[in-house]
């Protein structure tokens, strides 16, 4: 399989499918002549032109509409957010109207429409800049919201977005647009609602999605050195929420750690917990412990934004006590 | 709370009393036509329907009086002089087209048929059989009549609206029956009762929407128009918008959008803005202190005129040249339709402490209903051809109705169905 | 002690704080000559004027933003969202603007802003105008969010909001605007942080806020009539969230259902879960159960909405679900 | 990965040199100055800052060029002509004061020290001492060190602008010691460490920040200005805002309100709109039809004028009389001034797929600083004055980065305080 980046996988989801299918437009900020602010969509506009690669205005709230009103025309778009910190001025289209179209118009009209972009802090990007929103759209039926955190994922996911008909809240994890991983060639589409056991264990369950993901693959190989098997389970999609793979993992494990970027409350974490404690009450042995960001805007001082940030040790801490390792 | 109720529905009585007196001289022009709720009987003196007590759009809570309005003077501060329609810069039009007797007659139809229907309406709501939110066109008809009369359905032509848009349904050929059913909230609605009143879709007709944040649809014209001439359909959107939501963020992204996408030729859309002069209780003059709506298109590079939108006459004159203009360019166009809202904001809202009932009586004298009328009188109709017509018209109402009120409630599994495309599952409450 | 109305206590709240403190300020659409669409501000405007009492264009994002600005400038202003299915077009302000500008002005800027409206579903609002906002604002720090319940509550809570130096979301609970209860004469604050026990019992803990509270309430009397005793909290503050009084309560109860009208994921319930099987873990004698909206945009007929809003008999079968008295 | 490094400095080192051969011919007459972050030694040849690998612009992970740049066809259609400035609508404005030439000294002063403290910030940011979004101010200096120079703190005047911020903080009267350990994100720095580049707050001298998201500022402009004339002040809001940010939503809301509240007299805002033609990437062409940005401001009744935002004699002669204009009416009033981003749009994007080479150096011949040095010159002072100038700036800009380096790093617990104004207890990460 060939390696490359989850940048790079993405873009090509996007390309291949762009070439298979002429009802696919890109709209955005910046997106065609300048490339991408990130890079994702560089070169796009030169093999598809600016018909079908848009530069948009400083509009989210805008051009999401539009998007909106060119899924209704049978189209299907896929609109950059720069960075999800900048969809607060789109979530009232995202919210109001992507997400209950096909609801309050009795089924008659759809909206197949992709909303993208990198999501989670980066490095120093500060209080209006670092937001984890999972848990904000995740929050609204109507919507499908994913979180990949591989190449691989990012490239299926990104197939199954766009052939899906539904609005997708499309959570990249802007900090591992470099990373590299192994993905499939062709058209391996994966699937929405399922998570992934990114690595068996058997004495405590950690589970994330996004970003956390490798962090939570660096604390197993740690805890494998004081002889602690730990499980991975990858998330993948926030809506629906695939609560079957982490609950039987618990159940092997009794035990559980939930780990995100996000605020703690009314989170993801917060959504993890109460299901574990409801579908696997009789088998828990502790208490499932969170780990998340400080309840605090991101600052810009490097040392107070990774004091902020969830870390290994914190990981490692909370599995520690989940197994009464320690207080 | 009896007591209260009662005393609701007394001061409902002195009010719709002042509002008859205010109008009197003109409604007895134009026979059954009549705007606030008031049915009558072709051949009998006009009888209120009994006032049942008005609700409250939230709650369903009785509203109290204990703070009665104290110091006219903080008002008059607040309030404005009320707007004259600016008349002479109204566009005529070059139609092609000159519409002969026969053919006004057929609007004069529609309109009627919009007036009636919206009137049942609001008698259903203040009988407490339509329920949330219930905002009518009465005053307004004209405009909508004109313009969705020029849409081109075989060439793809839909039209996108707010959520005043019972005549937008009706007009683009949905059945007043599925869409009273709809205001009833029942299965047979025409969106399966799930919308009601501010969500009508009729997607057959090219009736996209009923929606119910101001502002929130107009992105929605822009692309959809993008869209249709991406793919090489000739289609044109109507986009309809009130005065209200043009000082919204929406607007000025969506209007930038479309002017620029118009240059290539890909964006036509005919906005179509229908300025009542009231944003729910906020005019015009306390809203903006550029007061020519029309005139904001112009950030956009969008090209625009100024229509009567209370005269069938004017709007028709305008209609089908404006759209074939737009299919042609494929640039946004922008007609400000200067209207007036004869009736209350919406069905709950009766206390009007914004407006004066003189200036509402002046422009109730300007109803496009009358107005129609009066100039097929002259035009040689007989007043019993447009008494059959209205007629007709009660009598496709009053079948709406009864349509309605038969009508099943939707099954409770619809609950669940059409959140998703693909039918995801989705969990019930409990 | 006089009794009112929810919503004579709230503009009572206001009319008697303006009168003591000219800084404060009301914005929103038609909340003057109209009288607001919900009546809270009518007559505010002959008492005060229309410099005090600011009828505003529909442009929820630029008055919001305006009141911050006003509220740097040294104001008091009491933003109304005429219902909060309206706020997602403020969402920027309040989230990246007003949330975080103490923080990342290192404190030179305050924000004493309150942002009030009816917030949860009315009757047959349909899907756009039906939204409970308590876990979507309640994400984020730098914000104080509540949701008062009673009409002493919602005029104590107003006072402090108008007090407190931070920005606050002010969710009222529109379905209640017309019950009526005995508010304190005066200046009686109720401090934000402290949840109330609405009424105290043994067997299980009731858990919610606003509108479910009097629901809760009359759960309680019939499973009394079951000879349950149901022990009644009202969250009143969702950030801070104050976690021990439920926290206590159930300690002695061993057994909690949480209710909501938002939906399920990401939620307050969601949180009140996660922190329970935290903190109450070796007492909980059954698995928290939680009760919420159905996962859908709101519907318009009145019997699918019924169907899709949590009822006195899934709270009632909830609890008895913990007490292991069905399944 | 180390070979991709390679070959990204390679890239960087052929974009320096032609960057620095468009610009030798004019940058020979300015000495010392210099905007692509190269450092000259006053009394030798230029010497390009060794360059790092340039990072993207959010993750630190090396870029890619696989995806080269394929089909010129594609990006012709896309872009657009480059704009020309339309000089001959500049105003002139009617300035009381003419500035002489030891005024025009001083003003030469404050620019030389923006440009050599905003050169200093690159290097540091291109050695990976300054973290996050780094934007600066070359080319626009003259806009804000006249309009900023307008303000009078006696009668409460305050700033409010985006991110392009170092000047107005600098020009408020922060100490750049304080500036520069910000970005450095020192514990010393003027907000504690906390916002970095895009969040200066300078409160004392009436710099209110300082924000993120574009658009997202222009509302407080109009809300403080209003908060200020209702207790009774006399205070001027400036408010800057970019081209890229006028079609944004807020804009147009923000700007309808302040004309609004303008009518009574109670929305002292100076807009100070500084089109530099481009959004990040995206012209003005690019992004609206109607690209006479000021002519938008009609839209809320809110009078306007050019300026040539270039030349420090031109926003001069307008900026005090615009100010008091402004403090008078207690209305808005805008001003667009028309200039050019001789930089990059941010520290992190040295690829300008978006425009040409020699688009740039054409304005680069406009450059302001050393536009003012030849008038000067002509006025009769004397070369060493200004060389001197140039002298004292770089070393109070060697000093703030000296005190930046040696500044502590912010406390531990600085991370949970000014979440609150009251602070609240807020819970720490884990
Ligand atoms: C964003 C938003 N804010 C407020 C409302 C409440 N509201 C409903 S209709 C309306 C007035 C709209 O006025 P206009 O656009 O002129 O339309 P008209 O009612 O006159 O047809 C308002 C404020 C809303 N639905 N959406
Ligand atoms: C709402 C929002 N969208 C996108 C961005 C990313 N962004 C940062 S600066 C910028 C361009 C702004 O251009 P302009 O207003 O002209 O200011 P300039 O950079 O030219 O000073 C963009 C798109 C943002 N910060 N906020
Ligand atoms: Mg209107
Ligand atoms: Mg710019």
């Amino acid at each position: 399989m060939p390696v490359m980046t989850y940048r790079d996988a993405l873009r090509s989801a996007m390309a291949e499918e762009m070439e298979r299918d002429e009802s696919i437009v890109l709209l955005g900020e910046d997106i065609g002549l300048y490339g991408g602010t990130h890079l994702v969509t560089n070169g796009l506009i030169d093999q598809f032109g600016p018909k079908r690669v848009i530069d948009t205005p400083i509009a989210e709230g805008g051009f999401t509409g539009a998007a909106i009103g060119m899924a209704m025309a049978g189209l299907k778009p896929i609109v950059e957010m720069m960075t999800w910190n900048f969809s607060f001025l789109a979530a009232d289209q995202i919210i109001q109207t992507a997400a209950k179209l096909h609801y309050f118009s009795g089924g008659q009209v759809n909206v197949p429409l992709v909303v993208r972009g990198p999501n989670g802090g980066g490095v120093q990007l500060s209080a209006q800049h670092t937001h984890s929103l999972e848990g904000f759209y995740g929050h609204f039926p109507g919507l499908k919201v994913v979180s990949p955190a591989t190449p691989a994922d990012v490239k299926g996911m990104m197939l199954e977005a766009i052939r899906n008909p539904n609005p997708v809240i499309f959570l990249e994890a802007g900090a591992l647009y470099g990373t590299k991983g192994e993905v499939p060639e062709g058209d391996e589409v994966v699937p929405f609602g399922k998570a992934r056991v990114a690595r068996e264990g058997t004495d405590v369950t950690l589970i994330a999605y996004g970003r956390q993901v490798p962090l939570l693959l660096k604390v197993a190989d740690k805890l494998a050195e004081q002889d602690i098997s730990a499980e991975v389970i990858d998330l993948r999609s926030i809506r629906p929420l695939d609560t079957e793979t982490f609950v039987e993992s618990v159940k092997k494990t009794n035990r559980a750690v939930v780990v995100q970027e996000q605020w703690r409350y009314f989170s993801v974490a917060s959504e993890v917990c109460a299901v574990l404690q409801h579908e696997a009450f009789d088998y828990l042995d502790a208490p499932v412990e969170r780990v998340s960001g400080a309840e605090v805007p991101a600052p810009y001082a490097r040392n107070l934004e990774i004091a902020g940030f969830p870390t290994i040790d914190h990981v490692i801490s909370a599995a520690r006590r989940v197994l009464y390792l320690e207080k | 709370m009896r007591y209260q109720y009662l005393l609701l529905a007394i001061v409902f009585i002195i009010l719709m009393k002042a509002a008859r007196r205010a109008t009197r001289v003109k409604s007895a022009t134009y026979g059954t036509i009549s705007t606030m709720s008031m049915v009558r009987d072709p051949d009998g003196p006009a009888k209120a329907v009994p006032p049942v007590p008005a609700r409250p759009s939230h709650t369903g809570q009785g509203i109290d009086h204990d703070n009665a309005i104290s110091s006219a003077d903080n008002r008059q501060e607040a309030a404005m002089a009320p707007i004259i329609a600016p008349a002479d810069t109204f566009t005529e039009g070059q139609a092609q087209v000159a519409y002969d007797a026969e053919a006004l007659v057929g609007f004069y139809q529609k309109m009627v048929e919009i007036r009636l229907f919206e009137d049942a309406t609001t008698k259903a709501f203040r009988q407490g059989k339509i329920g949330g939110y219930l905002h009518v066109y009465s005053g307004q008809e004209a405009t909508g009549t004109a313009f969705l009369g020029a849409m081109n359905r075989d060439k793809g032509d839909v039209a996108i609206a707010a959520y005043r848009i019972h005549a937008h349904a009706l007009l683009l050929g949905a059945h007043p029956n599925n869409v009273m059913a709809e205001l009833y909230g029942k299965g047979t609605g025409i969106v399966k009762g799930k919308g009601g009143s501010m969500h009508l879709f009729h997607a057959e007709g090219g009736m996209l929407g009923g929606y119910g944040i101001v502002g929130g649809h107009i992105p929605l014209g822009p692309g959809y128009a993008y869209g249709n001439r991406y793919q090489g359909g000739e289609a044109v959107v109507q986009l309809y918008l009130g005065d209200g939501s043009i000082h919204n963020g929406a607007f000025h992204e969506a209007a930038n959008l479309a002017g620029l996408w118009g240059k290539s030729g890909l964006c036509p859309t005919l906005f179509i803005l229908e300025n009542n002069q009231y944003g729910m209780g906020t005019s015009v003059e306390r809203a903006t202190a550029m007061t020519e709506l029309g005139k904001k298109f112009e950030s956009y590079g969008i090209e625009w005129e100024r229509v009567d939108g209370m005269d069938i006459q004017a709007t028709l004159k305008v209609a089908e040249q404006v759209q074939e203009r737009v299919r042609e360019t494929g640039k946004p166009y922008a007609i400000e339709a200067f209207g007036y809202r004869i009736v209350p904001h919406g069905a709950a809202d009766f206390l009007e402490q914004y407006r004066s009932k003189e200036e509402v009586a002046k422009w109730r004298e300007k109803d496009p209903i009358p107005l129609l009328h009066g100039q097929l009188i002259e035009m040689g109709i007989e007043e019993e051809r447009l008494e059959a017509i209205r007629a007709e018209a009660k009598a496709m109402a009053d079948e709406a109705v009864k349509f309605a009120e038969e009508s099943p409630d939707p099954d409770l599994s619809e609950l669940l169905t059409d959140v998703y495309a693909d039918d995801t599952y989705v969990e019930p409450a409990g």
